[in-house]
């Protein structure tokens, strides 16, 4: 796989820029390269991918792509939007995608720019639906990466999914840190589920990036339960993780790409939940045995209210 | 066969950057003589000692330690040779106990791997109470004399097994006392065996106790005599390379208004010890008080306390009737008070600033040097050149960093600028520390100038002599207090000793108080 | 505040500052300060990581952290020892060589600048459950902690012990003190001047290999600034291996607690510096002054 | 002796980096790919257009300002680590400002951000200064402990308190736009110059450049200054002198972190025109290399700041078109310092050579010696 930075007369070229964290995340990033590979193979499309070193390269990166005459430029987290933004306005002839799009209220994007949302308080109020049914004592718990509205997010929903379930159940909640590094902080990460695990918690939920590896090894060393998030993470420990809350990113930058190639490709912003499965909660070999029917019937019912609208998932 | 030289040193050359360390010394030690070496500052008498120590390797030469020659050698290999050294600035580590200094680096040892404790205390107190040493194996290096201080160094050399011992300039520190106990112990060590190799200015002391003697000057050695056969005029001829005068001429004081008093000053130390207590002082225009006392005996912090250096704890401090207590250093300068800082490089100079920047610290703030809170490089310019001419300050250039000056340079530095600017109190300490027989000359002659024009000077230093020929009062400090006073003319050298160590109890000026430092030798002599 | 799993998270996480504050305290009582701690915890961290990764043995891994850990404080001791070049310099350049390498390599390796697969941890110590009531036991205390727990508080009073008691530590000490003095007393000063900083590095690397094994993966980063948290806690204990375990165990307890806050209305951000105006209030308060060794810094 | 230092200095810091440049051109051959290839990347991203140059100039200006900040306090003996929390603080308090107030003619509003900024360095550098003068506690840990606090205190004020309303980004809405910095683009065509609309490059840099001097100016030319390098080299001396210690590490250290400060000017006022969470990510540190590479001078810390804006501009070019990681370029900026470092102490012992026999003068005074010499058995 040699990058080009010249381009090769007809080949059609994608780039992808990641956000903190980076590929080899196993989690939000990994994903998004997944999709990317998966496009790549079925299309045969030339692709570049890279990591910013400051905030300021982003949208300096963003230009070096769009003046490279890429095709498509995928920007991997909310960080990216506002580069986005401006780039895209500047290079119409490129198309651009930013995962996690921070949309402001009432903001029309440009037709060359696709925002791309996730609901991920839908899932995460699934996944507390398991979460509150599996527990025995009552307790579980969350962890974030960076305490960022973000991340409230999947707190939010979450907790409103465990209450539904069953509203007795108790909540820990905790933080790794304030700074990016908060995402990769594995040691931390162990600790703080170490932590709730010996307060009688017995599973826990983290968004938190590759900190979260550390919330998993905690599990399996403490023999509790964890949950993943964003990639399907059951297979980290197999019979700990109970479930992961799925975020299809590599789906929606295989769309994204695919759309460009088929001339469907649309501007402005598109959101992905459970009723489109851009949102899902993971069962595979690996956790088949945590999940009863009972909790299978009940996550499915929650699954089925919210897509018709009648549970609301709170976003903070 | 034996040899008859125990130390041989053939065509020793050391070169440092700016200067010529020894340059082709030649150095023949007998067995069992005590030998002395005299040279002015920077001779290169250390510099010898140290190559012969291993401590520096030389750029050439041959270095033979009883018949064996040496080469390359490092201090291990000059110790097993049965070479000791104690050294010009002791060697000693503060937060280490006696015993521990002592057996650092040859330490007895229990299961292979451990210090042995207990023996080294007992040997320490084996060699300690042989020559009459009374060390405290347990105490804390920071917590002894300087004198103490010394003793360990010599315990360290006698535990090695040494047979040769050098002494660099072993009686710069001590009292007259202390010093002819040390030439005690030192003839004690020749007559079992030893030769000693032993480094001094005081020439006094070469033709007390040396048997001969080697002179050098520049980095060469300009002479090797017979102690016997030798006068102190000659030896400063070898040692200088003209005639030297050997004390100052100086006319009586006309003392005039009474520029400091101070009353019942008491200050604390570090650990709320009291460092001074109940000191009066009085000292009028145009006279000298010279401070005498052992190192430690509260003379730093007296001076520390007139500069606003240091906190006073009670009593007062009137500089020409004002109370001045309490000011800071600067206020203090502002009102005239000029100060020669016991330590010239720690506090005297800033080494990696220029000349001219030298020259106005303390008044680069004050017109013209400053004006506005921004410098005026011209005036502090003219300033600088002005002093090197007018002190003759080598070499005279006012941009290079003073810290390449030599030693006597940098006092004169110093001098040039506390003295400039007419100061009504002159707080000078230890002003010719290490500095050689050239400078001390001038700066004698330049203290005794501005007490003529009218300065009141508080002399402090450890040289005796000094004392002695500048003060017209001299006070001697011990354990904080001043426990007498003389005036000058009055009293001789023993007497002054005999007070230093707090053991004087004659003289109507005087007021004993105890005897914490002295020795049951010393009270008897 | 006072449960068992907050002193069980504090330990764990006063481990590897524990070992990185020895090896502090091994460099600046041999007259070295030694900023890149940080640096070396890091390649500690990524070497075992490596080894392990490529081994399946973790303690080869905590081996090849010590060995790492030796190395890149064998370029400081070069730097800051043969070429008398500033130590704090020397520091700081290392670290960044640290922080590039770790990341370049990971790259190279793995094909991520983010982090490595996950590899082995290091089983506890535990006996056999056949052995009955006495292996519960013993599992019990034992095999309560990750081993390395273990090994750093041994090093603790090993430290102690080796400074207070033997030859070695003396001259180290007195090298620290006055570099001069223990030269003249025929102690080849740059030998124990390296020995301090090599020391420091196996240490420190020791340090890294926990912090990396107990989460069986290396992230990029992973240090995230223990090493000047265990540069404190050195200070803090005033250059003393007990004094230093203290202070470690103090940090590891203030940011157990802050976990254990966490959650309870407090925002997470000011919970998060309860261990940072922990040490402030407590450098000024209890501690004062500190004297470190008095000629740490001085190239000699 | 003085020209020769003077070469020494300069020639030292060049050395090293070509050396690094070796250095680093042998890793990335060890991995397989062509050095000349990567480096001509790395140089054609920073030189090979009027955008690149602007980029250079750009990623230069926040750590002109950061070295500036821990060169500044270095002279008076205090080791800075702090610029990282003191650039938080200063940024925040620079957008607050940009907040506040409603509406302002940029020739107020600029000025009073600016103050700001500086204002928000100061305090914050301040407080282990203080510290430091009046306990004693070693600024090293003070300032890094400041600095997660700085860190951790900004981060909560923009999630909870300043947050952009309807946002997920950490950040604050835009700050009054009379108070932007603007960018160069424009000026520089007007001068013929053509610089992209898109660059970055603003006018932060003229205050960067202004700080320089100011610098330069303090320690040089001002009373203040000469205290505080005296404090700095011999502290034990200035206080002998009447200078007050104290008084001098607390406003060595206040001048310090407003420097630091002034990296707002270009993170908040000139490019981002508000204030986002965790921005930095390093300046502050990479400040502590930029002073030691420009040893802790401003005109140093100028050259050393325009080396790393190339480095992370070339490092970019790199990153996006070739398979080789911007770590790379981490890697070469250690080992410049290590090899700067190295290299000046060996080229400045080389060049004192140590006086020999034949070069003394008056070679007499030999005559006596070894009169009484014995022969040796
Ligand atoms: N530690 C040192 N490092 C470098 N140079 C030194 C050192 N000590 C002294 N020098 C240089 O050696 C030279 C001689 O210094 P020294 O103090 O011995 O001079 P001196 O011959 O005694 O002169 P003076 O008669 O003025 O005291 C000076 O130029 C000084 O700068
Ligand atoms: N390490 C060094 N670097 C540079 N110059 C040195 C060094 N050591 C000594 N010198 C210089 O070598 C010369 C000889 O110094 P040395 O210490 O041997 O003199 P000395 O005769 O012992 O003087 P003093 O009576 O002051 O002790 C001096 O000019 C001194 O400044
Ligand atoms: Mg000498
Ligand atoms: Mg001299």
């Amino acid at each position: 796989r040699e990058p080009k930075e010249a381009q090769t007369e007809g080949v059609f070229r994608v780039g992808m820029v990641f956000d903190v964290g980076g590929k080899g995340d196993k989690s939000f990033n990994d994903s998004a390269y997944r999709g990317l590979l998966h496009a790549a193979d079925e299309f045969g499309v030339e692709h570049t991918e890279f990591e910013p070193g400051q905030d300021a390269d982003r949208e300096t990166g963003l230009r070096k792509l769009a003046q490279a005459k890429y095709d498509v430029i995928i920007g991997v987290g909310f960080l990216f939007s506002e580069a986005m933004r401006s780039v895209a306005v500047d290079y119409p002839n490129v198309r651009f995608a930013c995962v996690d799009f921070d949309v402001r209220p009432d903001e029309t994007l440009p037709q060359n720019l696709a925002g791309l949302r996730f609901r991920e308080e839908e899932g995460s109020f699934l996944v507390g639906v398991l979460a509150a049914m599996h527990t025995e004592t009552g307790r579980i718990g969350f962890i974030g990466g960076m305490d960022i509205p973000l991340i409230h997010k999947f707190e939010a929903g979450y907790i409103a999914g465990a209450r539904h379930a069953r509203p007795s159940v108790s909540t820990t909640v905790a933080y790794t840190g304030t700074t990016p590094q908060a995402f990769a902080d594995p040691a931390k990460g162990k600790e703080l589920a170490l932590l709730q695990y010996g307060r009688g918690v017995d599973v826990i939920y983290h968004a938190s990036g590759s900190t979260g590896n550390g919330v998993i090894e905690a599990a399996k060393e403490a023999g509790k339960y964890a949950i993943g998030v964003d990639s399907n993470q059951n297979y980290m420990a197999p019979g700990h993780v109970l479930t992961s809350m799925v975020k299809r990113v590599d789906n929606a930058v295989y769309m994204t790409v695919k759309s460009v190639l088929d001339g469907t490709f649309a501007g402005g912003v598109r959101e992905f939940g459970l009723a489109d499965d851009g949102i899902a909660y993971a069962v595979d070999q690996y956790n088949e045995g945590l999940i009863t029917d009972e909790m299978a019937a009940a996550v499915e019912e929650a699954k089925a209210a919210i897509i018709a609208g009648s549970i609301v998932v709170p976003k903070e | 066969m034996a040899a008859a030289n125990a130390i041989e040193m053939r065509g020793i050359t050391k070169g440092y950057p700016r200067v010529l360390a020894n340059d082709r010394v030649d150095l023949d030690v007998r067995k069992g003589e005590i030998h002395a070496i005299v040279g002015e500052n920077g001779a290169g008498k250390s510099t010898l000692m140290k190559i012969l120590y291993g401590l520096t390797p030389p750029d050439a030469g041959e270095i033979r330690l009883e018949g064996t020659r040496l080469n390359k050698h490092r201090p291990s290999d000059a110790i097993r040779a049965g070479l000791g050294m104690v050294h010009q600035h002791f060697m000693l580590v503060d937060t280490l106990t006696v015993a521990e200094n002592v057996v650092l680096g040859e330490e007895p040892r229990v299961a292979g791997i451990m210090i042995d404790a207990a023996a080294a205390r007992e040997r320490v107190e084996k060699l300690s109470s042989q020559y009459g040493f009374e060390l405290d194996p347990d105490e804390y290096i920071e917590n002894l004399s300087v004198g103490l201080e010394q003793r360990v160094e010599i315990v360290k050399v006698l535990y090695r097994g040494a047979r040769i011992l050098i002494l660099d300039e072993p009686t710069g520190v001590l009292t007259p006392q202390e010093v002819s106990e040390l030439f005690v112990i030192l003839r004690a060590l020749r007559e079992a065996g030893c030769t000693i190799v032993f480094i001094t200015h005081k020439l006094d002391e070469v033709i007390e106790l040396a048997d001969r003697v080697t002179v050098m000057r520049d980095g060469r050695v300009t002479g090797v005599v017979e102690a016997a056969e030798t006068t102190k005029e000659d030896l400063a001829r070898m040692m200088v390379g003209r005639d030297v005068l050997l004390r100052v001429e100086k006319a009586p004081a006309t003392a005039g208004d009474t520029v400091l008093a101070v009353r019942g000053l008491a200050a604390v130390g570090r650990k709320g010890t009291k460092v001074l207590e109940d000191v009066d002082l009085e000292i009028r225009a145009g006279e000298v008080l010279g401070v005498a006392g052992v190192q430690g005996n509260g003379q730093t912090e007296l001076v520390e306390v007139l500069t606003g250096l240091r906190k006073a704890h009670a009593g007062e401090v009137l500089l020409g009737g004002a109370d001045v207590t309490g000011l800071t250093p600067r206020a203090i300068r502002d009102l005239g008070v000029a100060h020669i800082p016991e330590d010239r490089q720690a506090r005297g100079l800033v080494l990696e600033f220029t000349v001219a920047e030298n020259l106005v610290l303390g008044r680069h703030h004050r017109e013209p040097f400053s004006r506005r809170g921004v410098l005026r490089l011209d005036a502090i310019r003219e300033h600088a050149s002005e002093l090197i001419r007018e002190n003759d300050l080598r070499p005279p250039d006012p941009d290079v960093a003073a810290g390449t000056l030599s030693g006597g340079n940098q006092q004169k530095v110093i001098v040039a600028r506390e003295f400039d600017g007419e100061p009504t109190l002159l707080v000078a300490s230890q002003p010719t520390r290490g500095v050689d027989i050239g400078a001390v000359e001038f700066v004698h002659q330049s203290l005794l100038e501005m007490r003529d024009r009218g300065a009141a000077v508080l002399l402090v230093s450890a040289e005796l002599s000094e004392i002695m020929t500048l003060s017209d009062r001299i006070a001697v400090m011990y354990g904080g207090r001043i426990v007498a006073t003389f005036e000058s003319g009055e009293v001789d050298e023993e007497t002054l000793g005999l007070a230093m160590t707090g053991a004087w109890t004659g003289g109507a000026t005087a007021r004993s108080d105890g005897d914490r430092r002295a020795t049951p030798e010393v009270t008897a002599a | 505040m006072f449960e068992l799993a907050i002193f069980d998270a504090a330990l764990r996480m006063a481990t590897p500052l524990i070992l990185t504050a020895l090896g502090g305290l091994f460099s600046e009582r041999s007259g070295v300060i030694n900023i890149a701690l940080e640096g070396i915890l890091l390649t500690g961290a990524f070497a075992s990581i490596v080894a392990t990764f490529y081994t399946g043995d973790p303690w080869v891994g905590a081996f090849a952290g010590i060995l790492a850990g030796v190395l890149v404080s064998l370029i400081h001791a070069i730097v800051s020892i043969v070429f008398k070049a500033d130590q704090i310099v020397s520091g700081v350049a290392i670290n960044l060589l640290a922080m590039g390498a770790t990341q370049f390599l990971t790259w190279i390796i793995w094909g991520s600048s983010a982090n490595s697969p996950p590899v082995a941890g290091m089983a506890h110590w535990t006996l056999p459950e056949s052995w009955g009531a006495l292996a519960r036991g013993v599992n019990a205390v034992i095999g309560h902690y990750p081993p390395l727990v273990y090994v750093a508080l041994a090093a603790v009073f090993v430290s102690h012990l080796v400074l207070w008691r033997t030859p070695f530590g003396l001259r180290l000490r007195a090298t620290g003190e006055h570099p001069e003095a223990v030269e003249t007393l025929g102690v080849n000063v740059r030998k124990m001047r390296f020995a301090g900083v090599l020391l420091s590095g196996a240490l420190a690397g020791l340090g890294g290999a926990f912090l990396a094994l107990n989460t069986h993966q290396f992230v990029k980063n992973m240090s995230a600034g223990r090493g000047y948290i265990a540069l404190a806690a050195m200070i803090f204990g005033k250059w003393n291996p007990l004094g230093a375990l203290a202070a470690c165990l103090l940090f590891g307890y203030a940011e157990a607690v802050q976990m254990g806050l966490q959650g309870r209305g407090v925002p997470t951000q000011f919970v998060q510096m309860i261990p940072y105006v922990l040490t402030m209030v407590a450098l000024v308060g209890v501690i004062g002054r500190t004297r470190p060794p008095a000629a740490s810094g001085k190239p000699y | 002796m003085k020209r020769l230092a003077r070469f020494t200095s300069v020639l030292s810091p060049v050395a090293a980096v070509a050396a690094a440049f070796l250095v680093g051109g042998l890793v990335v051959l060890a991995i397989g790919e062509s050095p000349l290839r990567i480096y001509g990347i790395l140089f054609r991203g920073a030189f090979g257009s009027v955008d690149g140059v602007g980029l250079v100039l750009f990623n230069a200006c926040p750590l002109i300002f950061a070295g500036l900040a821990v060169a500044f306090a270095f002279r008076a003996g205090l080791f800075n680590i702090g610029g990282e929390g003191q650039l938080y603080i200063g940024s925040f308090l620079c957008a607050w400002a940009g907040l506040s107030v409603s509406s302002l003619t940029p020739w107020l509003a600029i000025p009073l951000l600016v103050v700001a900024a500086a204002a928000g360095g100061a305090l914050w550098a301040s407080i282990p200064g203080f510290l430091k003068a009046r306990f004693g506690v070693h600024e090293v840990i003070n300032t890094i402990m400041m600095n997660f606090i700085a860190i951790g205190l900004t981060s909560y004020l923009v999630v909870n308190v300043f947050k952009e309303a309807g946002q997920m980004t950490p950040q604050t809405p835009k700050i009054l736009a009379s108070a932007h910095l603007p960018r160069l683009a424009g000026a520089a065509r007007a001068l013929g110059i053509p610089l992209p609309d898109a660059n970055p490059l603003n006018a932060s840099i003229l205050i960067a450049l202004a700080a320089v001097g100011l610098a330069w100016f303090i320690l040089y030319r001002t009373t203040l200054g000469y205290e505080i390098r005296a404090v700095g080299l011999n502290a034990a001396a200035a206080e002998n002198a009447g200078i007050n210690v104290r008084r001098t590490l607390v406003l060595a250290m206040l001048l310090s972190g407003a420097f630091a400060g002034l990296v707002a000017t270009n993170e908040v006022m000139g490019f981002r025109h508000r204030f986002l969470d965790n921005f930095s990510g390093g300046i502050g540190f990479m400040g502590i290399a930029v002073a030691l590479l420009g040893k802790n001078t401003p005109v140093g810390v100028l050259l050393a700041a325009l080396l790393f804006g190339v480095l992370n501009t070339g490092a970019l070019e790199v990153d996006v078109f070739t398979d080789v990681p911007r770590e790379l370029i981490l890697v070469l900026q250690a080992i410049t310092i290590i090899l700067v470092v190295v290299g000046n102490e060996v080229l400045t012992r080389r060049l004192e050579q140590r006086v020999r026999p034949a070069e003394a003068t008056g070679a007499d005074g030999n005559a006596d010696a070894g009169a009484a010499t014995g022969e040796a058995a």
